[in-house]
């Protein structure tokens, strides 16, 4: 009978191949969340120029840890108001499709939980059940802020949803196949996706982004507005569950953007030792998927917030045509010429340069306002300096 | 598998029957809602269910589904926005209450 | 440990969960439960695809009922708020002639539920997603395109209703 | 190319649709060209198509394609080209472009300038469909689509009531006509089992003296109503009220014909039934006399004009009546030009005096708009026959057809007739171009029309100068016969051929004729020996009597319209009793039914929810006794 790496029967492979993947999942989730707080904050920090947190541990590296703690040991308060069941399940609710989609993520050649022929499917799907967790919490906090928070977050969910499955729909014609080992399998050594279907990675990103109600999308808990959205009512760890889970969204948008466009885990090196190369692939996978998590920090530092007008109109008005002839192009590129990637390529890019283009023309009336606003505080300015 | 097709037969039309008797029955026109999605998923499962009998690989069934699934988000698409602009007529959802159709 | 044993197990559990959800989204006063409720029969249907090898129809099941219908369900519970009824006024006046009706229904029911009992057992042969498509695509080409139809016009529809004049 | 026959009337449609879609929003004034130009080019079309059957092609069939098909009943929509309707489709077209011409400055200041240029081309459309098609259904297709246009344009200025009347009265007019064409294409079909020329000619001779007899008979009926012969003759008098063009184009060249050319087109049927030819012939010198009397005292410049088409309609029919066909198209021809021009000038006339239609008012105006004086001058010569003018040549032809063919009856009608017309068309001109002017206002405000208006003058002018010498020359063995003798000519006729001398006679008398009712005008107008005034008092009943018409209108309208409003009442009284009783009865019921399903109706979703469960069980319960063997037979 074949024999495994290191000699190992095939089936206790599977096993062991199995749990790596699990302990992957959970460990990208937890001590990922932990040390992507941490790396939040020294990231604005560095960008606001200050210097972050700096005290506990060495360069202040146990702060998350010690915040971590300091939520558990929290009393687990429920205002009287709030429904019970609803207030309680919430949490989860949000959680556990998170924690679930890591279970088709490809790390590594053979490290993946399981792989689903339909494993694109299966991570949308559970996309969107997040968004049932988020309209329950927002509604059971029994809390104007709370429920307009999580009625925002379902219709900017809900929205989103479109562009970003029709930009993975893209990916899926390219490559044939929703099984992520597949997609990554299809895009060996640097001819990776993002060569192929760079407009389709940009719509999916700024889609990601609303997905995961992180800046400048985050409108459910826009400080400003509504206190803190659907979070309000909550503390201790069932806020601190929400935390992990929307630090475990952007990983898991990351890693999808990793695999559907970066090539995944591919890598130099990774098919030198059965045993070192899918470490290796693993290396290379989460050094791909944290560039991106640092993106994510980086606009959250760079942007301001979108208005929810703003932001519906941005993605039905915008985002979903765009997409939509994306698609169409697309699909019939490759109906016309099958199995051949560059057509599409250049399609593709083409379309980036014009709709890029075509921005400033449709937000040509509010950048003539803000231009005009400029000059006048530029005026006022001047006027203001002048020595009297 | 060991689990006949009927078993799946008889849990759908079980699921059916509370479907009709919750239409027929409960007052708040959001539940009577909810209880025809009841009776169209009862419907899926059927077809599903028939589609893989007497190992058929075609997917016929399934297809059906993926139809009810639209009529399902249309229907229900509709019917919540009819329900909320008779909402803002009278502040009621009571379809006892609504019989401004009477003869 | 022979692997029909878990499947049976499972049915039964999703059997109970589906029953059991339906019967509460039917007799519970409170809207939001049933709403919940409702999902999780949903959730439960979708397990049952799984277990009959349709993985993608489950797929779509949560992606669809469980994203999107429960969502809109619960929206429209929310903008229509109602004060707590007395559980008189909880059932239609037809109920009775309903129950009337409906019980024979349900004999039926029962019979044409047993009817089957000893029918052959479905193949789950896995990967339904290929033939799904091609019948989709292929056989059913016209309908999908109706279907699209259909949901424009639901979506305009929707969007008529519920739209105020002011706006 | 003969081939391309179908352009003809495709470009006055085309000029139809643009200008009826596009004409009054965005088009405006230029849907006056574009209608010209659709016609114009049609009008070279036809002359080439016209040359092509010069060259030789005698009779060719273009079928578009197959519009009726049951069984062996076969319609096709396909022209029929030969020298008949070649002939026909250059009057048409050339004719009509002028006339378009003419129309763009006559209609220039009128708000419906686009409406009318729409309706005018339908109505060439329809024309030439008429013309050309090879089948008498679809030449009933144009003959209704003349008949409608003429309606429309009749009635352009609907605003007034007078045109509404005249409109409706033409309308009612044409229906009876209409009815008699059915009945003659019903029978046709029934007695020969075809509808197309072809086929109908070939089997003239197998079938009955007596079905002949009804189907022409039937098919005259048809021409009167179109042609406005006696009986049916009343509405195109008021048809006058329609825009000037409209009397030239339709009420003069081309639709009052169409009768004539359905007659002579089935020459063969009314050759063969000889009673039938009979009947035209003397309707035909009747009408002709009855008119030309009318239009002796008749004060109103366009309804001289009028009467005189109707008369000049008369000579053709008469012409067919005896058997010389080609005669009566050669007048149709030249009859075209000329009464065409005489509309068109009086339209010149009309324009320049601000419509001022009353002769009593005019007078002197060859001094203010000698171009329109000079052309009508031709004109009213050509009308009355003098040599060499156009209509010399034709009404000779007729005269001395009618004579030698032996009923010299009908030929001294004739000549009294042509005395007559010679006599009220100087009375017209003098009145209207000589003498001093009557009306001073209306003399110093009188002006020569633009270029568009005269050019088509002078060109309509020139034609009914030289036509007649150009085709009918000499009598009888003129281009005209040798051209459209063979498409007319029927076996069995004899070809007469009289010695020269006869028909020198002939036209000397006809010749005599016009000049003795020119003297009379002239002696009369000019002279004042004997004064108008005095004739006047001295024949004053007949006076009257002519001034009223003979007072057909008013019997039509007590009489005949009496009869029939007795009938129609009788049928009222049906509809509104037994009809309407029925429908209000079956309306009760449903009512009362209404009223009675109206409790099932509760307005409560959950019991329509309930019925739908209702039908469920239903049909549960008979699939379960079904299943159980219940149903089993």
């Amino acid at each position: 009978m074949p024999l495994g790496p290191f000699g190992l029967d095939p089936a206790i492979w599977a096993v062991l191949r199995l749990v790596i993947a699990v302990l992957l999942a959970v460990g990208l989730v937890f001590n990922g969340a932990l040390a992507q707080i941490y790396l939040e904050r020294k990231i604005q920090a560095i960008i606001q120029d200050r210097v972050g947190p700096i005290h506990t541990g060495p360069w202040g590296l146990l702060q998350t840890l010690a915040d971590a703690v300091k939520l558990l040991g929290k009393e687990d308060i429920r205002a009287r108001l709030t429904d019970r069941w609803f207030f309680l399940a919430a949490p989860a609710f949000v959680f556990s499709p998170m924690l679930a989609s890591y279970v088709v993520i490809p790390f590594a050649p053979g490290v993946v939980g399981a792989d689903l022929n339909i494993g694109l499917l299966y991570l949308t799907t559970l996309g969107s059940m997040t968004v049932l967790g988020i309209v329950i919490a927002g509604w059971a906090s029994n809390n104007k802020y709370s429920l307009i928070g999580g009625l925002r977050s379902a219709g900017q969910l809900i929205s989103y949803e479109v562009p970003q499955i029709l930009s993975l729909v893209t990916v899926v014609l390219v490559v044939g196949s929703l099984s992520l080992t597949q997609i990554v399998d299809s895009q060996p050594g640097i001819f990776i996706n993002l060569l192929v279907l760079p407009l389709a990675f940009v719509t999916y990103f700024i889609a990601g982004l609303a997905e995961t109600n992180r800046n400048p999308f985050d409108l459910p808990e826009a400080e400003s507005e509504l206190v803190a959205g659907f979070l309000t009512e909550y503390s201790g760890m069932r806020w601190g569950l929400f935390f992990v889970a929307e630090y475990g969204e952007v990983t898991v948008v990351s890693s999808i953007v990793t695999t559907l466009w970066f090539g995944g885990w591919h890598g130099p090196w990774t098919d030198i030792h059965p045993l070192v190369g899918p470490a290796l692939g693993v290396l290379w996978f989460t050094l791909k998927t944290y560039f991106f998590v640092l993106v994510f920090m980086w606009i959250r530092a760079t942007l301001p917030r979108f208005r929810i007008d703003q932001l519906m109109s941005l993605c039905w008005k915008f985002l979903i045509p765009v997409t939509l002839t994306n698609l169409m192009v697309t699909a019939v590129l490759l109906l016309a010429f099958p199995d051949d990637k560059l057509p599409v390529a250049i399609a593709n890019w083409v379309l980036l340069v014009l709709f890029a283009a075509a921005v400033p023309y449709l937000q040509r009336r509010r950048l003539a306002a803000l231009r005009q606003r400029l000059a006048t505080r530029r005026l006022s300015l001047a006027t203001a300096d002048r020595p009297s | 598998m060991n689990i006949p097709v009927g078993a799946f037969i008889a849990v759908s039309s079980v699921l059916f029957f509370i479907g009709v008797a919750g239409v027929l029955m409960r007052r708040n026109a959001v539940v009577i809602l909810m209880c025809v999605e009841l009776m169209l998923n009862a419907a899926n499962l059927a077809l599903v269910a028939f589609s893989r009998r007497g190992g058929s690989a075609d997917e016929r069934g399934s297809v059906f589904v993926v139809f009810i699934f639209v009529i399902a988000a249309a229907e229900v698409a509709v019917g919540l926005a009819i329900v909320l602009s008779s909402y803002r007529n009278r502040p009621t959802v009571d379809v006892d209450e609504l019989h401004a159709m009477k003869g | 440990m022979s692997f029909d044993l878990i499947e049976t197990i499972l049915f039964a559990l999703l059997t109970i969960g589906i029953v059991g959800g339906a019967v509460g989204v039917v007799f519970l006063n409170r809207i939001t439960g049933a709403a919940l409720l409702m999902a999780f029969t949903f959730l439960c249907n979708a397990g049952m695809f799984v277990l009959l090898g349709a993985e993608t129809i489950a797929a779509f099941q949560v992606l669809i009922y469980v994203g999107a219908i429960t969502v809109l369900i619960l929206y429209g519970v929310m903008f229509t708020p109602q004060q707590e009824r007395p559980y008189g006024l909880f059932f239609q006046k037809q109920t009775p002639w309903a129950a009337l009706f409906v019980a024979p229904i349900g004999i039926f029911v029962a019979l044409f539920a047993f009817s089957f009992r000893d029918s052959e057992n479905p193949s789950t042969k896995g990967g339904d997603l290929v033939p799904l498509a091609t019948s989709v695509f292929r056989d059913f080409a016209f309908p999908f395109e109706v279907a699209s139809v259909l949901l424009l016009a639901a979506m305009i529809g929707a969007i008529v209703l519920v739209k105020r004049d002011d706006e | 190319m003969i081939q391309n026959v179908w352009l003809i009337p495709a470009l006055p449609l085309a000029a139809f649709l643009i200008n009826g879609l596009l004409g009054r929003r965005w088009l405006k004034h230029a849907t006056g060209w574009i209608a010209t130009g659709a016609v114009a080019a049609s009008a070279f079309i036809a002359i080439d198509v016209f040359l092509e059957v010069l060259g030789g092609h005698e009779r060719t069939t273009v079928t578009l394609y197959r519009w009726i098909g049951v069984g062996d009943f076969n319609i096709n929509v396909s022209a029929l080209v030969d020298p008949l309707s070649s002939v026909m489709l250059l009057v048409v077209t050339v004719v009509g472009t002028l006339i378009f011409i003419f129309a763009n400055g006559y209609m220039a200041h009128d708000h419906g300038f686009a409406r009318f240029f729409t309706w005018f081309s339908l109505f060439v459309f329809a024309m030439l469909i008429l013309v050309m098609a090879d089948n008498y259904l679809l030449m009933f297709v144009g003959w209704e689509g003349v008949g409608l246009c003429s309606y429309l344009l009749i009635g352009f200025w609907f605003e007034r009531p007078a045109p509404q009347h005249a409109a409706n009265k033409a309308f009612w007019m044409n229906r009876i006509g209409d009815w008699g064409y059915t009945i003659g294409m019903i029978t046709t079909f029934l007695v020969f089992g075809s509808m197309t020329y072809t086929d109908v000619f070939a089997k003239v001779g197998t079938v009955t003296q007596a079905n002949l007899t009804l189907i022409c008979i039937a098919f005259f009926v048809g021409a009167a109503g179109k042609s406005a012969q006696l009986p049916l003759h009343s509405w195109l008098p008021d048809a006058m009220e329609g825009p000037t063009p409209v009397s030239a184009l339709i009420h003069a060249a081309t639709m009052v014909t169409a009768g004539v050319y359905l007659v002579a087109r089935s020459t063969p049927l009314f050759v063969a039934a000889g009673p039938a030819l009979q009947v035209v012939a003397v309707v035909g010198a009747v009408t002709a006399i009855f008119a030309a009397t009318i239009a002796l005292v008749q004060m109103d410049i366009k309804r001289v004009m009028a009467y005189s088409t109707v008369s000049q309609l008369g000579y053709m029919f008469l012409a067919l009546g005896v058997g010389a066909p080609v005669a009566a198209i050669f007048h149709l021809a030249t009859h075209a030009f000329f009464k065409a021009l005489l509309f068109l000038g009086s339209g010149s006339v009309i324009h320049g005096l601000g419509n001022e239609q009353d002769m009593r008012k005019m007078g002197g105006l060859r001094r203010k708009m000698p171009v329109t004086y000079w052309t009508m001058l031709i004109a009213g010569g050509a009308l009355a026959a003098l040599p060499p003018l156009a209509g010399f040549w034709s009404k000779d032809e007729i005269l001395s057809g009618a004579f030698l063919s032996g009923q010299t009856a009908l030929w001294a009608v004739g000549i009294v007739t042509a005395i007559l017309t010679a006599f009220y068309v100087t009375r017209a001109m003098w009145m209207t171009f000589h003498g001093e002017p009557r009306d001073r206002h209306l003399y110093d405000h009188a002006h020569e029309s633009p270029a568009v208006m005269t050019l088509p003058l002078v060109a309509l002018a020139v034609g009914s100068a030289t036509l007649g010498l150009l085709i009918g020359f000499p009598p009888d063995q003129g281009f005209i016969h040798s051209f459209l003798g063979p498409a007319v000519a029927v076996e069995g006729a004899a070809e007469h051929a009289p010695e020269l001398s006869t028909l020198l006679g002939l036209a000397g008398v006809s010749v005599a004729a016009g000049i003795v009712g020119i003297v009379i005008g002239i002696a009369m107008y000019v002279r004042h020996r004997p004064d108008p005034a005095a004739v006047t008092r001295a024949a004053g009943p007949i006076y009257r009597l002519l001034v009223n018409k003979y007072y057909v209108d008013e019997l039509y309208d007590h009489r005949v319209l009496e009869a029939a409003r007795a009938f129609f009442g009788v049928l009222w009284a049906f509809d509104v009793h037994v009809i309407d009783g029925l429908a209000n009865g079956i309306g009760r019921l449903a009512a009362a039914g209404g009223a009675g399903a109206r409790r099932l109706q509760t307005g409560l979703v959950g019991n329509y929810a309930l019925t739908v469960v209702v039908g469920l069980l239903v049909v549960l319960v008979a699939y379960g006794g079904y299943a159980a063997g219940v149903f089993k037979r």
